[in-house]
């Protein structure tokens, strides 16, 4: 079985997904010869050819809605931002004609959108955004945020034959930083599905992508804290179920993400609780976030601005306390 | 450049569907101010030449992405008169169930009609989707659409043509040069005399014509679809005209300048259609008849027909459902 | 006293602004002779001329940052969107150049923007969204939506003298339909402030924006409960102040907005309340929103899209007795 | 369109910073290799001709939005070599406090320097706006902005060049065509031989000139800033250029053809004009003492400055810091 990055990972769950399937096809920069920015798309052109792995001008409006018209006449477009941070200039066309595409007209749009994503890279302001909840917020596209090697090859492939627009986050923190064995030709994993990553008693502890990896970090130094830790893996749909049957266990919870703090997916899951498992609790749903601001470029304040392992146990130890 | 012109059976087809086209329009009109119509109101008054020429140019298979004043164009590709009055109405039978209004809907399989949405623009990339997308299928189906003045200096028409240019797409774009977009002259939106020079910023052909001249547009529209077909790469158009009424219903345009609208009266594509085409009575009759028993029934089927169950507004977002369908704590009984 | 329409408040207010400082103008699609697609800045061009009643071509992105461009070199330029739908087609001009500015290179961006706002006037998809989550949830841009006539017009006074961006949502369904005695050359209202709009003792009720009349219809039907309505008038920042300070009275919360649910500001209040009041609630926060969809075009679908009246009730009394 | 080439002593100092560009840019390829720049670095090489004769023909209170290969535009317009290698370092003392990164800063009042954003055309419009506020000021100022052949494509700089034709704005747009975007050939950008040609869309003056013959560059570019001055609206110009490195130093530009690096070594910009302006002895050794000074002086300050104070991440969002800057839940002891 070989042992993959996370972005090999990726790499390998697109690349049998155009063996499979025809009309599967990648556009975006610089992704044929070169490889992509991140050369998550390398060797791509060699076995699939310019037409399947198609480099646009630099123009995201412009090629996100030729994705949309190709995937109209049944192709199964892969889009590619060279940072996720430039889906912004193609906001209309994702929010406004995708994403309704199929309530207005019946007319699904088979395309993901995926790139590099997130901090932790002292990459500055337009090179770390945190997107996830425009879209979340925004009906009619699924939002997936894979956090291990495994998990991000079954949700590409679960993107890319969901028959709605699907966006899929890579954390470039992650893209070579971790490990692990995925089979080949390995199945898709369910969109809209948590994975409970430890199991435990004392509260639940709710994050996804790069943070994962923070709080097993913090759990590591807290032996004395039985933790339920839970990988969301999909911001939306998020999975009610799963967040709640926890929470009704625990009693207790906190959710940990570099997304700045307002309008964060910190805030939704806290008001599910309380509609789902309010008798249940017994603490403030807690959040662990970002602050409202930019992501700043030097690293002595991208680490004041992100959540630190530091912040995680201080968070848990404070909440299982209460 | 000007190709022969169509038959006279195609030409009779032409005259009918300018015809149907106005005549739907004046009865959306009517039903409009009896406040029946849902959303707004974007007559094709004095335009309908652009979209009837321009659609008969196409063959079968082709893909057309309408703007809101082309109904003329979903009609000669294909859509009912039901079609169109039922979504202006917004009710269950119409081609969106409601869901959307106006000119917005479409059929891909049955008349390769795209629907378009408000944001203007946007159907220039997506077009030029359809053509990448058809032709990696190994088909060789030309996409068309439509621009106003106004739409035509957005940053999605040039990227959206830009890119069809790089990959020498069957893409063919018209600029319907109404002169206005909304109550704003066309002196705000460009230096240029003649849009069609915005061609050469993309290495592309580009045409002007007279819009109000159907067998005109309907020339210069063929030899550019043709072209497009066999690997020109994508066409711009500009076809000029004006808009015989306001923005929307509600407008006046009372910002035209005196005299312009009685000046391009003169030019009614209609009337000066039927002058060339001189239709014998029993011609006239027919188209008559036949407008008549279609425009009756079009509005009476979109009138009588209910408007959509409310729940529907909870369906269709995804292909699952469930995804969005729950019942909030305060619905549930304790 | 003039009384003055929801429209004519904030038509009198950017009037007075224009009076009194000459850097602020107008740019926009159909502003000037035809006065803009709902009349706002009818006999503004006679008055102040084309140059700070400035036509634009058809094209958000660019005039947005045009509009930056002139706030950089002290203008205040208030920008209106034919329908605040179309600010997506400006998003990366907003999210990603203005919000950021005065971060990165400490350069305050003073525009205004401003337009039609929200749904429940039969407009469908494109001229009905609720856009403010996707800026409450961008760092950079305050977001502002009034109620009333004087709140309009003491907000928009108080967004174009603000130096940072703002957006001002002006709900459609109240631009005619209510009037309210206005005084002349009235104040600023400070951003930021909510406003307990009714005191009661059983629940607090918290909305803005146009869901606030309906809140009001529904108050009018349940003499039996006691409730306190709060209007937000500002959703960034929230007034946090005011939200905890009823709660801890009420110990009850509901949130009610036409927006959708996911992502909706309502969920920021239950993660706010949480934080704040835990120990306060003897219920849980409860969301009283949109589903999840795009805003249909039928009637009878928008009906039931929209938060009712009853709907509001039926809410209202749940948590009471809860 | 020449102009006369300006005075020596003017040369000279286009000669400095020519070299001064390059002696920084040289500087923080190492640094980077030591792992001391925050960002990615990308480099001028090659292309230094364009930011320092397009700068020196500017006037005083003239505004300029440089991009991210624009160092010498920068330098020439006032900013210090301090600002550029702090900046790229991201310490307390940069002109950004760390905050933004590479050739992001500037300084209205000083400098007239826009800083720029990663997402390519934005500065267009923005320029645009500056442009027209100095108009509505009373003022005669030029804004000129910098895009390569990829940014070119973006729907900004249609949207942003076409309203300052519409206004007839002093505007100065200069397409930096490297024939390459990052990767990808200007043949992926455009069907265009002459992206200057892309000024056709707008009815506006379009010139190309030779981007690595600073002296050309001065004088095309002086011409457009003043007729742009002279009300005569935006003007855009391509220079020709390569880019001399990879689009950043992680890049080693194999995908550039085998050759293609040689050919234009022999067309390198400060070579050529060393061989025109043929400085003498004296003047040589001024410049390389100034030189070594300026940089060394600026390497070390940058390398000496402290990093920015993180709590400095919560300032600066609002002008009222109070809005970001609470105490979370658990930060609180109970
Ligand atoms: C991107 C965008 N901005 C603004 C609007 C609002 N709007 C609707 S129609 C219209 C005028 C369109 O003019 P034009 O493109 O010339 O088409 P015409 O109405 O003349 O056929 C405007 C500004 C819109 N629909 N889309
Ligand atoms: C809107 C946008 N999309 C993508 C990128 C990623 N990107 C950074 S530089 C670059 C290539 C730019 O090429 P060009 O405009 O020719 O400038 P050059 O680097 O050649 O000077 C790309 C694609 C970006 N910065 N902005
Ligand atoms: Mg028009
Ligand atoms: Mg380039």
């Amino acid at each position: 079985m070989p042992e993959l990055t996370f972005l090999q990972a990726i790499s390998r769950g697109m690349w049998e997904e155009m063996e499979a399937d025809k009309s599967v096809f990648l556009m975006g920069e610089d992704i044929g010869r070169y490889g992509g920015a991140f050369k998550v798309t390398e060797g791509f052109l060699d076995r699939f050819g310019p037409e399947r792995v198609l480099e646009t001008p630099l123009a995201e409006e412009g090629f996100v809605g030729a994705a949309i018209g190709a995937a109209y006449v049944g192709m199964r477009p892969v889009v590619e931002f060279q940072f996720i941070d430039f889906i912004a200039c193609a906001f209309d066309m994702i929010a406004n004609f995708a994403c309704t595409s199929r309530y207005r007209w019946g007319q699904g749009v088979p395309v993901t959108f995926r790139g590099p994503w997130g901090g932790a890279t002292k990459a500055g302001p337009f090179h770390s955004r945190n997107i996830e909840m425009w879209f979340a917020h925004t009906p009619g596209i699924k939002v997936v945020a894979p956090s291990t090697p495994s998990d991000a090859k079954g949700l590409i492939k679960a993107c890319i034959r969901d028959n709605d627009p699907c966006l899929f986050l890579e954390h470039k923190a992650l893209y070579r930083r971790i490990k692990e064995e995925v089979p080949d030709n390995s199945p898709p994993i369910p969109i809209g599905k948590a994975k409970v990553v430890r199991e435990g008693g004392d509260l639940t502890m709710i994050s996804y992508g790069y943070m994962m990896h923070r709080c097993l970090e913090a759990l590591g130094q807290m032996k004395d804290v039985s933790v339920e830790l839970i990988d969301l893996r999909t911001i939306y749909p998020l999975d009610r179920a799963a967040i709640v049957e926890s929470v009704k266990k625990t009693s207790k919870v906190m959710v940990v993400h570099e997304d700045t703090r307002t309008g964060g997916v910190a805030g939704e899951i806290a008001a599910i609780v309380n509609e789902e498992a309010f008798e249940y609790l017994d603490g403030p749903v807690v959040r662990v976030t970002a602050p409202d601001a930019p992501v700043p470029s030097a690293p002595s304040m991208e680490e004041v601005f992100l959540p630190s392992v530091a912040d995680i146990v201080q968070a848990t130890r404070k909440l299982a306390n209460y | 450049m000007k190709g022969d012109a169509p038959p006279r059976a195609v030409q009779l087809e032409m005259y009918y569907y300018l015809r149907l086209t106005r005549a739907l329009d004046e009865r959306a009109q009517v039903l409009y101010k009896q406040g029946k119509v849902v959303g707004g109101l974007f007559s094709s008054l004095g335009q309908e030449a652009i979209s009837i020429g321009s659609a008969f140019a196409l063959e079968k298979g082709d893909y057309v992405g309408p703007m809101i004043r082309n109904s003329g164009t979903v009609l000669a590709r294909g859509h009912t008169a039901r079609d169109v009055m039922s979504n202006y109405l917004a009710k269950a039978t119409s081609p969106t169930g409601g869901k959307d209004n106006s000119q917005h809907f479409g059929d891909i399989e049955r008349t390769g009609v795209i629907s378009c949405i408000s944001m203007l623009g946007t159907l220039v990339p997506v077009m030029t989707g359809m053509a990448l997308g058809a032709r990696m299928k190994g088909e060789k189906r030309v996409a068309m659409t439509y621009v106003g003045d106004g739409a035509s200096s957005t940053g999605d028409f040039y990227e959206g043509l830009n890119f069809a240019a790089v990959q020498r797409l069957p893409v063919v774009v018209i600029i319907e040069n109404n002169g206005y977009a909304y109550s704003t002259p066309t002196s705000k939106q460009s230096l240029l005399r003649n849009l069609a020079d915005k061609s050469k910023a993309f290495g592309i052909p580009g045409y002007a014509g007279d819009g109000n001249d159907v067998l005109e547009v309907h020339s210069i529209t063929k030899r550019c679809v043709e072209d497009a077909r066999e690997g020109k790469g994508p066409q711009l158009i500009e076809f000029k005209t004006l808009r015989m009424r306001g923005h929307a219903t509600h407008d006046d345009a009372s910002y035209y300048p005196p005299g312009l609208l009685d000046e391009w009266m003169k030019k009614d594509p209609i009337a000066r259609f039927e002058k060339k085409l001189k239709p014998t009575k029993e011609e006239k009759a027919a188209v008559e008849e036949r407008l008549k028993t279609t425009v009756d029934d079009a509005v009476d089927f979109a009138e009588k027909s209910p408007p959509p169950p409310g729940e529907n507004a909870l369906q269709g977002v995804f292909e699952d459902d469930s995804i969005i369908q729950f019942t909030p704590w305060w619905k549930r009984d304790a």
